[in-house]
Formats: structure tokens, sequence, C-alpha cells
């Protein structure tokens, strides 16, 4: 089966790369907890409030992060021409985009998990809500990378407006945000949350369906027109 | 048997190729010239189906490669004239994702005897973004041999490289003909193979 | 119908009817406004200040029917390559944007009074801003792209993912607790609007419908010959 | 795998994830998004004294008191349960008694909420005053036009 070994090869080219720029990893990271530690100074410490909005902070600038590395999903494979060498080995667009989403939400969104307890400790949070938050960040951050994957291959070729991406990103993950955040806030019925889930799942499972697509089309569009 | 077939190709409402046909016999090499801007690259890309024609259609051993494309793909390589290396990973890191995701079955000491030929053997362990640009040539051109097909489309191949390497890279061409393979190049100089077909495009008024 | 995907065909067809849609539209719009401002009554409930509804519910269709437009459009175009349709498609979406933002501003003078605040963050009134945003992100992502080629298919994409949010419009006030009103026309078998309300309501929006459609023509006729001359 | 059936196992699992996605989130958003709480539903929530919420309900009939100029105590019920409201300011135009309404504040008690803001909720009704009054004359005015 030529196809997996042709996935199997461009899976461990990425990890290749991402390993070898991981000081760019880092330092999203280093954004993410600066920025925690600028809204503590910005706000004051305050446990009472931070145990009420800490959550949203969170996620919003999780969301920031993620504008972040738009460009490492297609835009360097798609100036050295790389694309056009893994297509013509037999995978169709679609599939690439896949992989890539794989590989982006192994290397930026999973260490998070790791993250996320240093940024309840640095707000003085209450670690009850860690789990429901680990909970909804499995979730979102699927959707987000979803997301980010049709921003970045809509700017292949946009040399002018590099902004344009983080907002894409910005206005299709409301959702996200709207029920990611309210998941801790608003209730402790198990029903309530369980709903909260299920609708988190069900946004997940509509840009996992649609991304792929959106992605592939747009590569092909920029690859014909390069 | 490569056949192509009245190609129609615009860009913008301007037309860049018109009526463009080809064909090449097994053991045949063709040798495209013309004035910047005349359709090469476009050319070389519409025969490996990264673009689609406006009109025309091109065969592939009397099939037609829209409804055969992957099987046309495992037969082809397309070399760019940019490079299509990874400049974060080292010469032999490349040369391991192509042999990877092209399923090849060539020998990782055939690999190295190759590098050798072509003076990479010392920078195999170095990042590609240290290299020289002839040197990252010579590497992309080593795909020809990872990718063990049979039709060559080569796009602009002798750029950047020392005589030495030319010559090298005309043998390879020479041999890969005498195996019954195909060639198709771009270049404004034309190498020394025998039995060669040049054609010239001009641009379409 | 070719004149829907042929743009020769579209300037011999709106050239036709052009003059006569100008004629009706400004007809259309006097007897509305005449019959918004005086013929038709005050509400049981909130006076005059109902006659907001006249200009903030037309707006509001004109801006959702806009982006329906654009995504059928946008559909067509990348799946049999008409390239009409991206035309069709950059000359309309400012015209969506300005009737969404129409929709907005009158939607918070309207509130202003009645809810007592204008602005509030329910379902309703937030996927319309997100509407709003979306049409703006597609303007600024057509222009951000300097090949014109893959710029326009590129947005009907983005146009196609952003359609999601039509049915969360129109079905926000059934699915959850808005302040919103819920819809009082698509209950066909009994509007919940009495008729002598219902008949500006109607006239207002075939006014500025055939405005928009107006602008529409002008915008795209433009959009073409600026093709042309490219 | 050739490209097509690539596609077609993509197509495939695209459609299952659509389906997927439409039954989750139709069967669910129905419990979510909360713009408001009904005072039974304020009831099974986290809500804790001292929380700024927002509660939605109709007024009760008789129960608006104008205790000083522009201070205002009125009960919001929703035929199970109700909340009492205290708000200083003024009350919006469509503010009626048996109307609906949402009010945003802070709970004092478990049933008492100080309200901050008062929106009034009106309805998809619309109606000429004076056909009102002549329906409610021949009292055919229907309770269900509220």
């Amino acid at each position: 089966m030529s196809s997996f070994n042709s996935i199997l090869g461009v899976f461990l080219r990425e990890s290749k790369i991402h390993y070898r720029s991981f000081f760019h990893i880092l330092s999203i990271f280093l954004f993410f907890i600066l920025s925690i530690i600028i809204f503590v100074f910005a706000v004051g410490s305050n446990k009472e409030l931070f145990n009420q909005i800490g959550v949203g902070i969170i996620w919003t600038i999780i969301l920031l992060s993620n504008t972040l590395s738009i460009k490492k999903f297609f835009q360097n494979d798609f100036d050295d021409n790389s694309l056009i060498i893994i297509h013509m080995s037999g995978l169709s667009y679609e599939i690439i985009a896949l992989i890539k989403m794989l590989t982006i939400w192994m290397f930026l969104q999973a260490p998070f998990f790791i993250i996320l307890p240093i940024a309840f400790l640095l707000l003085e949070m209450q670690f009850d809500n860690l789990k429901i938050v680990y909970l909804s960040f499995l979730i979102g951050s699927v959707i987000i990378t979803c997301i980010s994957a049709i921003s970045g291959s809509m700017n292949l070729l946009n040399k002018k407006n590099f902004s344009i991406g983080g907002l894409i990103i910005m206005i299709f993950s409301i959702p996200v945000i709207i029920f990611g955040v309210n998941i801790v806030n608003v209730s402790n019925n198990i029903e309530i949350i369980k709903a909260q889930i299920n609708i988190l799942l069900g946004i997940m499972f509509f840009f996992l369906a649609i991304s792929p697509w959106a992605s592939g089309l747009c590569i092909k569009i920029s690859l014909q027109n390069k | 048997m490569l056949l192509v077939n009245n190609i129609y190709f615009s860009r913008q409402s301007k037309a860049i190729l018109k009526d463009v046909n080809l064909s090449l016999p097994p053991k045949g090499i063709i040798h495209l010239t013309g004035n910047n801007g005349v359709g090469k690259t476009t050319l070389l890309k519409i025969i490996c189906k990264i673009l689609n024609p406006d009109d025309g259609e091109i065969f592939w051993n009397g099939k037609n490669i829209k409804k055969n494309h992957y099987d046309y793909c495992k037969n082809i390589t397309f070399i760019l004239d940019q490079n299509t290396s990874n400049e974060n990973l080292t010469v032999y890191e490349n040369i391991i994702f192509w042999k990877k995701i092209f399923s090849s079955q060539i020998k990782i000491n055939e690999i190295e005897s190759i590098l050798e030929v072509l003076g990479l053997l010392e920078y195999k362990n170095t990042s590609t973004i240290h290299l020289s640009f002839g040197e990252i040539k010579k590497l992309e051109l080593i795909r020809l041999i990872i990718e063990q097909k049979k039709l060559w489309v080569l796009d602009e191949p002798f750029i950047g490289l020392d005589l030495k390497s030319v010559e090298i890279i005309i043998q390879t061409i020479t041999n890969h003909l005498d195996l019954s393979g195909m060639v198709i190049f771009t270049s404004h100089t034309l190498p020394t193979i025998p039995n060669i077909n040049t054609v010239n495009l001009e641009i379409n008024e | 119908m070719k004149f829907l995907i042929n743009p020769n065909r579209f300037i011999k067809f709106s050239d036709l009817v052009f003059k006569p849609l100008i004629c009706l539209s400004a007809i259309f719009l006097l007897i509305g406004i005449v019959f918004a401002f005086f013929l038709s009554p005050n509400d049981y409930q909130q006076g005059a200040t109902v006659r907001i509804m006249y200009i903030h519910v037309p707006a509001a269709w004109i801006a959702v029917l806009t982006f329906l437009i654009m995504t059928l459009y946008s559909i067509i175009g990348l799946a049999f390559k008409i390239n009409f349709s991206f035309i069709i498609n950059s000359a309309i979406a400012p015209i969506g944007a300005i009737f969404t933002l129409i929709c907005i501003v009158t939607g918070s003078l309207w509130g202003k009074p009645m809810w007592g605040t204008w602005w509030v963050w329910d379902a309703r009134l937030t996927s319309v801003a997100i509407l709003f945003l979306l049409y703006l992100i597609i303007i600024f992502l057509k222009n951000s792209i300097t090949n014109i080629n893959v710029s326009e298919k590129i947005t009907a994409v983005l146009i196609i993912v952003g359609s999601i949010n039509l049915p969360i419009i129109k079905f926000s006030v059934d699915w959850w607790n808005t302040l919103h009103q819920p819809a009082s026309i698509s209950k066909l078998s009994s509007p919940s609007i009495d008729p002598s309300m219902l008949r500006p309501l109607v006239i207002m929006t075939i006014a500025l419908m055939l405005l928009a459609i107006v602008i529409g023509i002008i915008r795209i006729k433009a959009e073409i010959l600026k093709r042309k001359l490219r | 795998m050739s490209l097509r059936f690539q596609r077609l196992l993509l197509i495939f699992l695209s459609l299952i994830f659509l389906t997927a996605s439409i039954f989750l989130i139709l069967f669910n958003s129905k419990k979510n998004l909360i713009f408001f709480y009904t005072p039974s539903e304020l009831l099974n929530s986290k809500t804790q004294i001292n929380d700024t919420i927002r509660i939605g309900g109709i007024v009760k009939k008789d129960s608006l008191k104008n205790i000083e100029d522009n201070k205002y105590v009125f009960i919001i019920h929703d035929n199970n349960n109700y909340v009492r409201v205290s708000y200083t300011g003024i009350l919006p135009d469509l503010f009626r008694e048996e109307q609906g309404v949402v009010v945003q504040g802070k709970l004092i008690k478990i049933d008492n909420i100080k309200a901050e803001r008062v929106f009034a909720k009106h309805d998809e009704n619309y109606m000429p005053t004076s056909i009102k009054k002549q329906l409610e004359k021949n009292k055919y005015w229907n309770k269900s036009y509220q």
C-alpha cells in the first residue's frame, strides 16, 4: 500500500521539522504564559475575579496564540513546492491537509495540556474546574486546528495583509469560545454539562468534515495560480 | 507513450498555450525551447497535471490521464526549476523522505554512492540551508534516481550546475533513455544527446 | 435564464429592465414611505416606535438573502467554473454589508426605547453581528490577494464556509431564549401581524429589494466592464 | 489507494461527521446558550448568591409597586416559580404587568434579585391600537395575543 507509505513519510517529515523548530513552538507557549502574566498585572491579582473570568482569559489567549502559528500550516511547503511533490506521490490535497492538521494538533495544541495547570496556578484559580477545562480544550483545540487549517490555506498567496488570517480564525471560533467558556460557568448540573460537551462535539465534527475539503480546495487553487 | 493533444491554456482570458501537440515514444526525448514567458513551465505543469488545460487532452499509454491520474502519477518524475527540499532537514533526511513517499526500492548504499558521485557525501548530515545553489540543485536531481519512474519532466535541469555535474546528468539521461525511458526537458542550451527532438514554443498572438 | 450566468446576456437583460426597475423602486419607495409614516396605525404596545420595523425587517431579509445568493453563486462558480458568479459575489458583498449595518443600526434604535438597551448579546443579535463581520472579512480577503483569479475563488470558499451562519440566524430565536422576538411572518397560516401593518411592511420590503437589485445591477455592470478593461 | 478512492473515503467520513454534528447540535441546542434563565431554571443552575445573572419571565399581575421615585419592586414568574425583583432606575416603555421581561442583576437571595438593568421583551404580535380597543370592547380580546 504505497499511499500509506506516503502518508507515513509526510507525517514523519512533519514531526522532524516541528522537532527542529522547537524554539518556535516554545516561543508560542511563552507568548501564552507572558500574556497571562500581563493579564494578571493589568487586572490586578484578584482571586475572586479570576475564579470568575479566568477560563475566559485562558481561552482567549489560547486563541490568540493560535493565530501566531497559521503560517506553519502550509506556507513553507507551498513556497518550496514540496506540496506538489507530495501530491505527485499520490496523495490528494485533502489527505495532505488532514495529515498537516494531525501534526499541528500534536505539536502545537497538545502541549497546552501541560501548560494549562500553570495558567491555573498563575491566575490562582480553583483546580476543581481543571477537569472540565481539559475536556473542553480537548474538543476545542481540534476545532481551532481545523479553522486554522482553513485560514492558513486561504492565505497562501496573500502577500499584503497578514492579519486577515487571524481574523478568519477568530470569527469562526466564536462558538468555541461561547461554549468552551460557558461549560465551566453554566451550572453543576451534569445534564447541562453533557449537553454543552455534545454541542462542542457537534461543532468539532462539523469542522472536521468541512476543513479538509476547504483547505484542499484552497491549496489547489493557490498552486494553480502560483 | 505520451501524447499531448491540442492543449489550449489561458490565464485571465489571455491565451498562453494554443494548440500544442507533442508525442513522446519510449526512448524519446523532447527538448522544449522558447523565449521567456512563452509557457514552457506551464506546459510542463500541465503535463504533470498540476494545472488543468482549458481544452485538449493528454494520453498516457492510450489512456486519458484525467481518468487515470493515479497510475499516471506513479510513472512521472517532475523536477521543478525551484528546489523542493526542505531547508530545515538534512540532505540525508530529505532523501529518505522522498524514498518513503515514493515507496522507492532503492538501497541505502546506492544512495551513498550517488551522493559520492555528485560530491555531496560530506554534506550528508548538513541542513540544506547551508548548501550552495548548485548543491541544492544536485540534491534535487537525485530524485530522478530515487523515484525510479518512466517519464522524466525536467524544468531547466542544468541551471547552476558545474560542467562535471552537467555531464553526469546527461549521462544519466542517456542511460535512462537506453532503458526505454522518456524525458521532456526545457533548457536554453542544447546538450549533446543523440536523437534529441527539439520543439520550439512560440508566443501565440 | 441564461442572463444569470452569462455576463453578455446579463448586460443585455439589465439594459432592458434597468429603467423600469428604477421607476418601480421609486414608486414603491414613495408609497412605502407614505404608508409607513402616515397611513399605518400605531402598535397597541409599542406606539409609533413600531414604524422602525418597516425598514429594520426588510434590511435584515435583504442582508440574509444577499449572503444566500452569494453562497449559491459560490457553489455553482466553484463546481461548474462559471466566472460570472465571482463577478456577482464581489459586486454584491458590499450591498449585503450595508444592509446588515442598516439592520443593526435600526435594530438598536428600536431596542433602546422598547427593551431599554442599545445592544445585548443574545443569539439573534450576535449572529447578525457575525454576519456583518463576515461580510467585512470577505471584502478584505478579496482585496488582500493580488491575483484576482485566486482571490475570488478563495473568497468563494470562505463564503461557503461562512454560510453556516445563515441557519443560525434564522433559527436562533426558536432554539434559544432570546430577547429578540420570534418571527412574525413565517407562520404562513396566520401571520401574527395585523393586515394594516403587514401592508406597509410588504411594500417597503418590495421597495428596498428593488432598490438593492438596482444598486446590484449597477455594481455588477461596473465589475464586468472593469474586468473587460483589464 | 487511487486519488478517487481517497476522495470517496473522505466523502464518506465527512458525511458521517456531518450527520453526527447535525444530530448532536440539534438535540442539544435547546438546553444551551442561555441568554437568560427562567425562574425554574434558576433553581437548577449553579448560580450562587451575589452572582450576576439574567432572569426572564412574565411580570406578575398587580405585583409592581413604586416605593419611591424611580424605585420599583415586582415579581416575575413562569407559572411555576417566581423571583422577586427590586430595581432603581427608569423602566423601558414596554414594561407592563403581564408582559415578558428580562432583568440583569445580582442575586441577593435565592428568590430575590437586585436588578441593575431591565429589558422589556416584546412578542411577535403587532396590532393597531384602535383594533385592540375594539376587540376589548367586544370582549374578543384574546389572551393568547400576549
